[in-house]
């Protein structure tokens, strides 16, 4: 299960440093969950523009600009056994100061794709 | 100013929501969460607006029937509008049925009926006296102070028969006789919610996501056009943009169907809402996260 | 808003495509892809020309019998298949449009982009070495040209003289070369670190594979067996011991639509990016966006509606039709699964039928006349 | 009327974004032309201030005085009456008289025209009839003006509530609406050609089917394991294919599926068959309905344009369709469908010239052909593709949430039945292969 899930962490740490061209990347453990950290390579489209600044969000958007990746495997034909739970149980051993986990989907059809997930309710961005 | 005072006056009392389209009083047996919680009383529908309820509209508009996009009284809640209007104490509910209404109707003794008739008859009269009162002032105006060969307060017979046929017949909106007929009646009104809540399993669960969105400030609508239970609006939807899709209430160790959320927060990205997963803890209580798509991969 | 939602996908699907006019790309692109399955057919000449013709013709015939299954397939401990001989990649792509490379949107590129990326393959290349190599020079220059300043300036300063011009040129100098090493390190490459680990001489290594699908996989292994591993091996590494129809079932559902759909003629590929199952193109990426967005249900299967609307609404909005494909099954489950522990998974497939149903939303205002 | 207020109302982002800007609506309640202009843009959330404040007053304000408007009502002049009965919750009117009687009610032989009750609330809210109880108390006729509360009151369930308002929400948009298997007057059958009179023929028809059934169903137990073992034997060698087609062809009749009815008598045949098969009522089809046209006659209908199914998404009881649900349903529709024509002319063209051999038919066809030449293989295909594109029969999804009504259109399609690989033109086959054919 460890090796799985340090194979799955190198598909998603290859995916972002090198189709996502970020930097500053690592693998890092918060004791069992283990989360691929580091730098996109420009602002990431979903975040306000700074002279934009939505104040009731930007708390959210960690401010040394990393962002913390807790990668998933999906496949077409198996459940993924993903719950609420599994939520809670990552965020528990996130440090405070993340308040913002993006899910790597790693899929059977050799893509990754990437969401914000958020604890409690978060507004949308404004334009 | 007018406005104002049948508001104030509309703020004093409890709302009334009408249960209809089903026989509450069958028991266990009839499915109690299908009936549905409709309004009349325009007083009533603007005053739970205030306490964060918009409802649907969903009568076609006597003045303007050919579209659908302003409708008229009744007003349409979802279940879980009225279950919290009433168990917050802003509204009641209220049950009749059909034959229940003639019934009553019927029972009118000859006195009350009278005054039904003398009410109607009375608002015939007036339309008719403001109609006169109108004729002989475009009457004045047409003919001058100069002409004194017809007296103008005179209708002929051909005018007073027209005025007559040109009296408005309005259905109103509210019974005259249910509200009257029901006040004595002393409807437990927890007993109801509870009977309501007890047969849906689902709704129960949505209702707990429901109550804790509506006391952090927002209101909600259906949401099955955005992909979700609710569509959530941090203020009246009249003027604010809805923020939030908000998905049937889960338990918390229910597996998230990820490619739903997928389609789910992609569609949320492009509408620009946040896709919203309302889980109930152990204690049941409702908690959230919010997704959407991180713009890359 | 779904026009932005269109308008993103459309950029996606652009990007990485060779800006080339209409007609010069689709008749590229027909020569390129002309092969809709990576079996290639090999047409009969209508006349015979010389009885040496029909000799090459039978020994090309005889020649390919033999090479039917050729490409190599590696199955990591994520279940992920993949393909990484270079070849083999790209006759994938091209005949037919298998898998996806790992580091690209669809077509394996990631190497030729990243080359381009790094400007290593350009036509008066500038590789690694020789970028140290000029900065090198250029810096050894300035210092040299410092020194001379700075000695000019220390001669002045002994002879008592200040020279306003020549401070102000040489202010002007430094200022110019640094300039200069500036726009140098600009436009030359933003090499990261990262990059740096990939450089081999004057090229990039191949970090990149190509991912099939397990449908993919089972099609060329089945249906057009071209991978090396058979189709008793791959099920099995895909569901090692399944212990009832349930555990196989999706798998099973979602290659029997897969399998119809490429039967048919349809390019069939995954629908991730639109909530979906599979997206059906009519020959291929290149050639137009696909028309079909695929969700694959059991026959019994009914979700709540938002699980309807919301598909439908995400495929719509990138103008795909949306089609709602069930699978029933035609035997009994403890019959199917017999059929998977004999390994008899033609007869398996065999079991199934297709439905199809179209899901559109409908405006009252838009179809009075 | 236009367009523009469904384009707002039916595409869901607009309708919830845009302001719906209530002192609009006053200005079509004054004039009647209908036409909603472009409404303004929303706020994103409440700032505290009292601008904002005092817009959301405003825009409350004109809502309420527009709901509050007596405007549910006729003068005297033109007063119908509509009156309730109880114990046959439908509605009479002794006088018809307006234009809405062309498309609405059932009449009676006394002149009388009966309202079911959908029709009765609908006419209600509009203002276009009176409600009218009569108590008759001690013997004696006793009108009761009713209210709109009082007629809501009268709703038996849910399912009727919803389907009175997707009948009321068709009916705003100026289409024509019945109950399907509404008793009244005739109605035209997609099946009727053979129904009437022709009883023997579709009896005869489902005894055949039957004893085929039958036959099939015992010889293919047999018949399975050799066709089984004979495929294992052929199919997975590397067969060597003279034409792309032929590799398609060697590998598409695995999966099977279901082809639907596509022409009068595939639909005859899956009809006749179900008649025996039991129908899931879970889904029962509400209505039938129109597209607008002044010159339709109630009394002789012509094939309803769509057929609609009521869906309530909240309700306890309903599942959304599945497969064996959608099939119930398509199995009863019968409306017009726009594809028998096509396909139906398409296949007696090719009968008649092979049955009777007649020669100018052959020459007429040869000629069509000859013109069609130039892109005949295009066409074919744009034809396979317009075909899976339209799909078949369809029927109309009305989905209930809460208050408001998303319709979806179901369609049966076919993509099984057309093969749609690419056939490389010759010029393209005589290509010379590029390099990459030949392997490190």
């Amino acid at each position: 299960m460890v090796s799985m899930n340090a194979a799955l962490c190198d598909v998603v740490y290859t995916n972002l440093v090198y189709q996502q061209l970020w930097t500053e990347t690592e693998i890092i453990n918060f004791e069992d969950v283990p989360i691929v950290c580091g730098k996109p390579s420009h602002r990431l489209t979903n975040d306000d523009n700074d002279n934009d600044a939505d104040a009731s969000n930007s708390e959210d958007i960690p401010s040394d600009g990393k962002e913390y990746v807790y990668p998933i495997l999906m496949h077409q034909y198996k459940n993924s056994g993903f719950s609420m739970k599994s939520l809670d149980h990552i965020f528990s051993r996130l440090p405070d100061m993340i308040k913002r986990l993006t899910l790597g989907i790693v899929n059977d059809d050799g893509t990754v794709v990437y969401y914000f997930i958020y604890k409690g309710l978060r507004k949308p961005k404004k334009n | 100013m007018e406005y104002r005072e049948s508001f104030t006056k509309a703020m004093s009392e409890k709302a009334k929501i009408y249960l209809v389209g089903s026989n509450l009083e069958d028991g266990d047996g009839d499915d109690a969460s299908s009936v549905v919680p409709v309004l009349y009383d325009v007083d009533d529908i603007a005053k739970i607006r205030e306490h964060g309820v918009a409802g649907v509209l969903i009568g076609t508009l006597g003045g303007a029937p050919q579209q659908n996009v302003f409708l008229g009284v009744p007003l349409r809640l979802m279940m879980e509008e009225a279950l919290w209007l009433v168990e917050v104490g802003h509204a009641v509910f209220r049950h009749v049925m059909g034959q229940d209404l003639i019934k009553s109707l019927k029972g009118l003794d000859g006195e009350k009926l009278q005054k039904f008739k003398d009410d109607r008859a009375n608002d015939v009269a007036q339309q008719l006296e403001w109609k006169r009162a109108n004729f002989l002032r475009k009457m004045k105006t047409l003919r001058g102070a100069s002409d004194v060969a017809v007296p103008s307060d005179v209708i002929n017979e051909r005018d007073e028969q027209l005025m007559k046929q040109s009296i408005f017949i309005e259905t109103k909106d509210t019974s005259a006789v249910i509200e009257p007929s029901l006040n004595d009646q002393t409807i437990d009104q927890r007993k109801i919610c509870e009977q309501i809540l007890r047969q849906n399993e689902k709704l129960r669960l949505n209702y707990k996501v429901y109550k804790k969105l509506r006391e952090m400030g927002y209101f909600m609508s259906p949401g099955a056009r955005f992909g979700g239970r609710y569509v959530a609006y941090p203020g009246d939807p009249l003027r604010y943009h809805s923020h939030l899709t908000v998905q049937d209430a889960r338990s918390k160790d229910e597996e998230i169907d990820l490619l739903n959320m997928i389609n789910g927060a992609r569609l949320g990205t492009s509408v620009k809402k946040t896709w919203v997963l309302p889980g109930i803890n152990e204690n049941g209580d409702a908690e959230f996260y919010s997704v959407e798509w991180a713009g890359f991969g | 808003m779904l026009i932005s939602l269109a308008c993103l996908v459309t950029i996606y699907e652009d990007r990485g495509r060779q800006v080339l006019t209409m007609s010069k790309r689709s008749h590229r692109n027909q020569l390129q892809y002309k092969h809709a399955l990576p079996i290639e057919a090999q047409p009969v000449p209508s006349v015979w020309k010389h009885p040496f013709q029909a000799f090459s013709w039978i020994l090309d015939w005889a020649m390919r019998w033999s090479e039917t299954r050729i490409i190599d397939v590696k199955i990591n401990q994520l279940g992920q298949i993949l393909v990484c001989d270079q070849w083999q990649m790209k006759y994938l792509w091209e005949h037919g449009f298998f898998g996806t490379g790992q580091l690209s949107r669809s077509e394996p590129n990631w190497q030729a982009r990243t080359m381009s990326r790094l400007q290593l393959n350009d036509a008066d290349r500038i590789n690694l070495e020789h970028v140290t190599d000029v900065r090198r020079r250029q810096r050894l220059e300035f210092k040299k040209l410092r020194a001379e300043f700075e000695a000019k300036k220390l001669e002045m300063r002994q002879k008592g003289i200040v020279d306003e011009q020549f401070i102000e040129q040489e202010r002007l100098f430094l200022k110019n070369q640094r300039d200069k090493e500036l726009a140098f390190e600009k436009d030359s490459m933003q090499i990261r670190d990262e990059d740096l680990r990939l450089i081999e001489g004057k090229s990039v290594i191949q970090l990149e594979s190509l991912q099939l699908m397990p449908v993919e996989a089972i099609f060329l292994s089945y249906a057009v067996p071209v991978l090396k591993i058979t189709l008793q091996q791959l099920m099995v590494s895909l569901v090692l011991e399944p212990k009832s129809f349930q555990d196989i079932k999706k798998l099973i559902h979602q290659y029997v639509a897969y399998h119809h759909y490429r039967s048919k003629g349809w390019c069939v590929r995954s629908g991730i990016k639109f909530g979906c199952e599979y997206l059906l193109y009519r020959r291929g990426p290149p050639f137009q966006h696909a028309e079909y967005g695929i969700m694959v249900l059991d026959a019994n299967q009914s979700n709540d509606y938002t699980w309807y609307s919301s598909a439908a609404r995400v495929v719509g909005g990138a103008k795909k039709q949306f089609v709602l494909c069930y699978v029933e099954q035609l035997i009994p489950e403890d019959d199917l699964m017999e059929l998977w522990k004999q390994s008899k998974y033609d007869e398996l497939f065999r079991n199934f039928k297709i439905h199809e149903l179209l899901y559109k939303r409908w405006v009252a205002g838009k179809n009075r006349d | 009327m236009s367009d523009n207020e469904e384009t707002f109302n039916d595409s869901d982002v607009e309708g919830d974004e845009l302001l719906q800007d209530w002192s609009l609506a006053t200005k079509i309640i004054g004039d009647n032309k209908n036409v909603i202009p472009l409404r303004g843009e929303k706020d994103y959330e409440p700032d505290g201030t009292g601008m904002q404040g005092s817009m959301l007053f405003k825009a409350k304000k004109v809502m309420f005085d527009v709901l509050r408007q007596p405007d549910r009502g006729t003068i005297i002049k033109n007063q119908v009456k509509a009156y309730y009965d109880l114990d046959l919750h439908v509605a009479t009117i002794k006088f018809p008289k307006g234009t809405f009687t062309n498309t609405v009610g059932s009449p009676n032989s006394d002149g009388t025209l009966t309202l079911q009750f959908h029709e009765f609330v609908y006419l209600v809210e509009r203002g276009s009839v009176s409600p009218i109880i009569d108590l008759g108390i001690n013997g004696e006729k006793e009108e009761y003006l009713l209210s709109l509360q009082d007629v809501y009151s009268f709703f038996k369930s849910q399912d009727e509530l919803d389907e009175f308002f997707v009948y009321a929400y068709l009916k705003r948009m100026g289409y024509i609406v019945f109950p399907t298997n509404w008793k009244y007057g005739k109605q035209l059958s997609v099946y009727s050609r053979y129904n009437k009179g022709e009883n023997r023929f579709q009896n005869t028809y489902l005894l055949l089917n039957g004893i085929f059934n039958l036959f099939t169903n015992i010889s293919y137990s047999w018949l399975k394991d050799w066709a089984t073992n004979i495929n294992n034997i052929i199919s997975f060698h590397p067969v060597k294919f003279a034409s792309s087609g032929a590799i398609f062809e060697s590998i598409n009749k695995t999966i099977t599926f279901y082809a639907p009815p596509k022409s009068q008598k595939q639909l005859l045949e899956s009809h006749g068959v179900d008649l025996n098969a039991p129908v899931s009522s879970n889904y029962k089809i509400a209505f039938d309905v129109w597209k607008p046209n002044p010159s339709f006659k109630k009394s002789n209908r012509y094939l309803p344009d769509f057929q609609i199914v009521i869906h309530n998404k909240n309700s306890k009881k309903a599942e959304f369709p599945n497969l064996k649900d959608f099939k119930g349903i398509f199995q009863r529709l019968d409306h017009k469908f726009p594809f028998i024509n096509d396909v139906d002319i398409a296949e007696e063209k090719v009968t008649k010239s092979n049955k009777t051999g007649n020669v100018d038919a052959q020459r007429h066809l040869k000629s069509r052909r000859k013109n069609n030449k130039g892109d005949k293989t295009l066409s074919l295909y744009a034809r396979k593709m317009k075909r899976i594109k339209e799909g078949y029969r369809s029927f109309l999804l009305a989905v209930m949430d809460g208050g408001l009504v998303s319709i979806v259109k179901i369609t049966e399609t076919d993509f099984g039945s057309e093969n749609i690989w690419y056939v490389p033109s010759p010029k393209i086959v005589q290509w010379k292969k590029p390099n990459q054919k030949k392997r490190n």
